[in-house]
């Protein structure tokens, strides 16, 4: 079969070692019964370690990423992911203790968990947080559970439904589900903000929480998150933020002035941790202090410079995993933060909302932003079909990848036609913006003149286009 | 300060926009609600972070680690470790432009075809959180397909697993979690028959357990089954180096707490959530699946499949509300089964049994101490203490061991129960200390 | 212009910053004279730590490597470098300690190459070993002078010639001379040995030492080598072994036993560590017991389990180096070394036997063997251009590159005409070795069937054959 | 162990060969030359291989690092480790087959580019083995170009470089050295004057010098030029941020020890040997030379070059004997170079300075502590002790300082004098510490 690379399995060949162990002084069936045995060994690949090596050094390199390659995927924050960080994360120390350690044995963790929940208000305004969430959508849920717990804890049962933007990241009606509420959706205006009056109507003793997106997902400010506080507040209901895109807030301003009760933040997206091809992230959530309580536990305490671990907390609303969280993730966020002082925090989000914006004024003639006006830290942008002989925005994200491009994100946010959403973050220079709409400007021109070219791209890329639709149709998830 | 402005290029790109400054760009926020500063700590640079970390790192004491609970101190191998940290990996977003992205695919392929093999399942997904959230998700996911609402949860199912469990289903409501009680340290046929009813959706049943026991999994699956209900087993991938796969013996689902495949411990996290399920169920997966197709020439290629199931096109209908998940975790793991092969897990596996049972058999005749269950265990055991738990582990920190897990703080009823473990990164010399230390406590 | 990827100084912006440090109490002109500061300053790169990250990782990406690809070079044993052995050379206690450091503070840096310096006598068979030697070419320079104060010791002026073999390796002649030695070359057989009458005849008062390497560079072992260890004992010169393919006689036989007086192994090739793109290596000297006291200070001492530095030893030739030695590179090597019994230390060089001989079997029908017999470690092969169109051993070099194999070593041993010398090492598996030796297989067909796309290649590789000639003509070597 | 055969792998190749057993192709070593066995230590599997490792490293004490001469405790960013451990640089050879190794080879260009930047030469090669090394190379090549014997070394040069030249150029007899002594620690100009002559091929001066003294190299230049010497220059790289290049004050080869650019002390090795000089010599460098050169299609691309100077081509008639060099740690120093810049390294320089000039006041405050000489230094210097030296370095230890190099061990004249140095890495409490430690010692 014509292929890129085996499968690991493909390059198994019975017998053969990889990392080798001692033998035990007993076999297993001294001390187990037979029965308890498989009778097949699984079938993992047998490989020595040069091919183990070899095989997924070569792997590695199919892919694009952030070291190789500009990955201006909207949403998504792609900056540099800071070595020290890494570096920092994997100290002994810290790497090889015990999650079920005594908080006399672990104090140097502790510390770091507890400065970074104080950092994290200090950037916020919030009172509290948990870094307890993996990710951004586990986040969402842990919010939604709070905001569940609270009603609950003011007897309020009528609260069954929370309103959503239809900017929103999926994750949030999903994460609503989740907490057993009726999702409504709101609709957004033409400038792409919420449409507070839309927001008034929908809003009722039945509303348990909004949930915002800010800067939302087109990259723009709500400017009325004020108001829609109020109003959420003056119906009984909690105002949720979606702090995703917080690297356009970093230092600019706090959520808590916004009338905010409850926000996630993605430390794997703002404050630098890197991606890992999917994960692991880590999604903290603040709350307001009325609401503190119902964090889940674990929580770090501290009392004269020694920290413990709280577990019993009354009110909390129990434990949204084991142990404390993504531990390794908040460290790097720690490292991270640590490298910046107050000012620099804020030139993070100055630089990136100068990018976008830069991005979407070079591009603006050939592929109309959704919203016509300076964006913050991403701009959501057009490709038109009907002017480009039929192209679509995937037909344009593939070919960017034969430019050397990771492809923006596309089609998302739903609510805006054949999307095209950029985001390049504060860390990438002008040049290379340069080389970007430079590319997306050749492909809009080869649109034009060979469209063909673009609708078949990728041609440059160790495979064409994948056919997911036959993968979907007959899923093999498994050799 | 990571990023690459100098004063010049921004003036060129104010320019290159028409704005006059880069007040005018984050005009749209209302002055009123700018930040006017905040408490912030002097940066370090970079020296100095290095410092600052390395003495907060000293804080932490290094222990012989005899703690487990579903983390543990394995061995990773160096190559595990250098290649999860080549950039093509660490710094790669998930995988959205398949093109781009074969070598994350195909080792999310190869993750998911491992976590299959060791299961005896027929899909997995890419991961998710950790044990205990795959566990929620897959208790959801049986329930969703059972149709039924109860769900039958061992008291020796971890403790922290059982929370988590309440908290997700708390606000919703259901599923609805009835615990089943374990005086013997493991789930007995008659107190799970009596509970089985065509209410429950699903059993939940771990082997090893929580007290690493071996359970009976053939025959609670029969049981289950026989009313309708599904199984939902939980097993520490690295036993299955030598137990029976959850998929042979009967289970629908299986979950497990991945971390102890090429992952460091971290004090809890990131960790890994493995996540298997018969054929049947696979559209019911939650999270990202990966799956094998063909490119326009018939090459062979990897995609994010099935995507339908995800929050991203299905929003509130979605299966789950998973996005990102532990996915340089399950590489690691990936590259980690594949050096160890399954003579290597075995081997892991065999060190670990006869080290803790060597270690029990030292540890059971301290006078005053005993194991609390009978049966056959893996390489964790409950040891029942003549005083607190918690007593005996703080004592012997002194002498460098970390000798498990003290279980009052779950269930008052455990208050002298310490849950000891042991890998095959513990030497005789530690255990002979381990005893020594206890021996003389005891006296 | 055209270019792969621009060099870090194009890259270079002006003010650009990467990693920044705390700024002094005070600046230097308050502590140096004006005049002795630089007027302008170096003309280094001036970039985002991002943007050096993303730009030696792009560059890396135009390697091949082990990792990667097949290695076949003769006479560099390109087998896997554990990655073990990076992480506990990289292990802060011996990373960080300094050279200067006392004995008390440096045992266990100490007490690893005692023992390194004690396994490498079993395995040699020879008395004692100095680890100072940075590299192959500096052992042998540091046997050389050995040999010199050697025969200086004995009042014996006259010996003022070193013999070396045709087939000899280039740093052979150039560190005798080095050394203020005469070169004279002895011939080999037909065979591929050397010529022991020939020797005999060059041998006299004159000769301070025959350097021989065993196997020798056509992978053969010097059958008379104890022959030709008597003959120059008995014309009373040294016998000096290049070692550099010890890896065909791990654990198989012991240099002492032929007859060898000083020798020089290096332990980035048989041992294992990793070659770094040229370096670093490390090339110990073993030496009899008679020529102990002449190796280079310092060296290791070991009392009750106690290890001090001796820099102080009378007769010793001095230093060769500042300090020990490649001490990060003898890490490694001692991580290997322990890694095996006595049984795989052996299978090692079978399996590199096993593994060459695979190769020569599998292509003597078209690339005839310099000698045809069976051979140790690697087998040198010819390409015949007469038979082949012209094409010649670089073109077959350059093809072997576009099938996904780096080249062998070429156009040496010198002796050999259009040399190709192949040492697969035993870490390379069977399906490997079988995939080298299609592709080899069918560029000799394509230079019978399509000459000209041979000599035209590289064709797949970021660049195309490169003009080497205008490179020494005219030299750019800095920007 | 790391080898992928099976005994079935073995088999089907032996098979292949044609031959019966490995034992015939072995066959050719006589079986009376065959190793009968060995004494040999057990094989340590992987995880006791690292624990056995950890012990070891663990017998050496961390100290706060108060020592030079030549290794310098240096600040190294967490990118230089991670890139330059990248499989694509540390398992690739001797960039031999150029189109395979443009990575190499561009970043080889760059190293000699920038180590001509900062020693204001034309030429650079792709590294030696260390600093004294390349001293010993070029005081050679100085030799050869000047067609005279003679070469002069100052009393200020490190006395284990001056061992180094000595050993080099024992056995051929010449180059023959001359040490000029420096009684003030620095080459005074009258004591050169009087040694110049028409047989002196080069005048070796180090600045800062090995007592971390500025010399006067425009002074000591245009002397020797004057006698038709050439001049080798030896200086710490990161002095160069701060100080006149050596080409622009008339050194005609300039050396240095690379180490602390990027690379970790190693108790000694692997260093980096930088070598570079102005165009006329270029012919005369030693090792490896990377140029810049077009491929068939005009693209530009990079080569080794000028090998007819190299071993491997001219054999006898080579201009030097070396091969492998140091290739990695000139990729470490290339790569911390750009992450530095001008201005990060100049900061670098100026903190050691700003340190190194505290802690000797401090020091030198301290009664019966005294800096030996007078004049400006950099980042070093020679401290006069009441007692010998070893026994204030010995006595620091258990402070956690190591204070410095004594210098006795080099020549007696100096039992006394304890080399102290300090770089950026020095904290303030460090400093303060170690101030502490000597005025307990004083009293
Ligand atoms: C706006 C927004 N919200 C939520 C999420 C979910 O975050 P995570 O992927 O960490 O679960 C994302 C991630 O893509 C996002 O962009
Ligand atoms: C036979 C032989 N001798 C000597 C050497 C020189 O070793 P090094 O490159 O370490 O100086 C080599 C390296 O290529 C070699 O193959």
């Amino acid at each position: 079969m014509n292929l890129l690379e085996k499968l690991s399995i493909e390059k198994s060949v019975p017998g053969r070692r990889g990392v080798r162990f001692a033998q035990p002084a007993q076999p297993a069936a001294a001390w187990l019964p037979e029965t308890a045995l498989r009778k097949t060994p699984p079938r993992l690949p047998e490989m020595s370690e040069f091919d183990v090596v070899r095989h997924y050094t070569r792997l590695s390199r199919l892919n694009y990423c952030l070291d190789t390659h500009l990955y201006p995927l909207g949403s998504c924050t792609m900056k540099y992911n800071p070595r020290a960080n890494e570096e920092i994360a994997a100290l002994d120390g810290f790497a090889a203790t015990h999650p079920g350690a005594p908080d006399a044995a672990a104090q140097g963790t502790l510390e770091v968990l507890w400065r970074l929940e104080r950092m994290l208000c200090a950037l916020t305004g919030l009172a509290a947080f948990t870094l307890q969430p993996a990710a951004g959508a586990h986040g969402e849920f842990t919010g939604i559970l709070i905001a569940a717990a609270y009603h609950r804890s003011r007897r309020d049962r009528r609260r069954t439904e929370i309103l959503v933007a239809d900017s929103s990241h999926g994750t949030n009606p999903a994460s609503a589900v989740l907490g057993g509420f009726a999702v409504k959706t709101v609709a957004s205006r033409p400038d792409g903000r919420l449409d507070l009056d839309a927001l008034k109507t929908a809003l009722g003793p039945q509303t348990a929480m909004v949930m915002l997106t800010v800067p939302n997902t087109l990259g723009l400010f709500e400017r009325q998150i004020r108001e829609i506080a109020d109003a959420a507040h003056a119906a009984g209901a909690l105002l949720y933020m979606d702090g995703a895109n917080f690297n356009a807030l970093m230092g600019l301003a706090k959520p808590a002035d916004f009338g905010v009760d409850i926000l996630h933040l993605n430390l794997h997206k703002s404050f630098s941790t890197p991606h890992g091809g999917g994960g692991p992230g880590s999604g903290p959530v603040g709350v307001t202090a009325a609401l503190e309580k119902f964090l889940p536990v674990p929580r770090v305490a501290e009392k004269n410079g020694r920290f413990t671990l709280r577990t019993k907390i009354r009110g909390s609303i129990g434990r949204m995993r084991s142990w404390a969280g993504n531990v390794g993730v908040a460290l790097k966020a720690y490292a991270y933060l640590r490298a910046h002082d107050a000012a620099t925090l804020r030139s993070i989000a100055e630089n990136a909302i100068l990018n976008a914006n830069y991005v979407r004024a070079q591009l603006r003639d050939l592929f109309p932003p959704a919203v016509d006006e300076p964006c913050l830290h991403e701009c959501v942008l057009r490709t038109e079909p009907e002017k480009l002989n039929g192209i679509k925005t995937l037909d344009v994200a593939k070919r960017l990848l034969d430019a050397g491009f990771y492809a923006p994100t596309i089609y998302f946010p739903l609510i805006v036609h054949e999307a095209l959403m950029v985001e390049p973050t504060e860390t990438e220079s002008k040049e290379t913006l340069d080389a970007f709409v430079a590319a997306l400007r050749a492909i809009h021109a080869e649109a034009l003149a060979d469209p063909d070219r673009v609708r078949a791209a990728p041609h440059e890329l160790p495979v064409r286009r994948l056919d997911e639709l036959a993968a979907a149709r007959n899923p093999n998830v498994a050799w | 300060m990571y990023s690459p402005h100098t004063a010049a290029d921004r003036e060129a790109m104010l320019r290159a926009i028409g704005a006059a400054s880069l007040n005018e760009l984050v005009a749209q926020i209302p002055a009123d609600l700018r930040a006017d500063g905040f408490d912030w700590p002097t940066a370090l640079a970079a020296p100095e972070l290095l410092a600052h970390a390395r003495a907060l790192a000293a804080k932490n004491r290094p222990l012989a680690c005899f703690a487990g609970g579903g983390a543990r101190d394995r061995f990773v191998p160096a190559a595990v470790k250098a290649l999860t940290q080549r950039g093509e990996f660490l710094t790669a977003y998930t995988p959205y432009q398949a093109e781009a992205s074969q070598g994350t695919l195909q080792a999310i392929y190869e993750f998911q075809s491992s976590v299959c093999a060791l299961y005896g399942m027929d899909a997995a997904n890419a991961s998710l959180y950790d044990g205990a959230t795959a566990l929620a998700e897959a208790v959801g996911a049986a329930a969703r397909i059972a149709g039924r609402k109860k769900i039958l949860l061992p008291e020796s199912l971890h403790p922290e697993w059982r929370v988590v469990l309440a908290t997700y289903f708390a606000a919703k409501g259901e599923p609805t979690l009835e615990t089943v009680p374990c005086p013997t340290g493991r789930l007995e046929p008659d107190e799970l028959a009596r509970r089985l009813d065509e209410t429950v959706a699903a059993v939940v049943v771990a082997t090893p357990n929580f007290f690493g026991l071996l359970e009976d999994g053939a025959g609670i699956a029969a049981l289950a089954h026989a009313h309708g209900a599904l199984v939902v087993a939980v097993a520490d991938p690295v036993s299955l180096g030598l137990l029976e796969a959850p998929g042979v013996w009967g289970a629908d689902f299986a979950v497990g707490e991945g971390q102890g495949l090429g992952n460091a411990l971290n004090y809890g996290g990131p960790y890994l959530g493995l996540f298997a399920c018969k054929k049947a169920h696979v559209r019911h997966v939650p999270g990202r699946i990966c799956g094998m197709t063909a490119d326009a020439d018939g090459k062979r290629g990897f995609v994010l499949t099935l995507q339908a199931r995800e929050q991203h096109i299905r929003r509130e209908r979605a299966a789950s509300n998973v996005c990102s998940n532990e996915a340089l975790c399950a590489l690691a793991a990936t590259i980690h089964l594949a050096l160890l092969g399954p003579a290597g897990l075995r081997e892991v596996a065999e060190l670990s049994v006869d080290k803790a049972h060597r270690l029990a058999a030292k540890l059971g005749a301290v006078p005053g101490f005993r194991l609390r269950f009978a049966g056959p265990f893996f390489d964790e055991f409950a040891l029942e203490c003549p005083v607190p738990a918690e007593r005996v582990r703080n004592a012997l920190l002194k002498d460098g061991i970390l000798a498990g897990i003290p279980l009052g703080g779950y269930d008052p009823a455990w208050k002298n129960v310490l849950l000891v473990g042991a890998t095959e990164q513990r030497t005789d010399e530690e255990i002979d200390r381990y005893a020594a230390a206890l021996g003389r406590l005891a006296r």
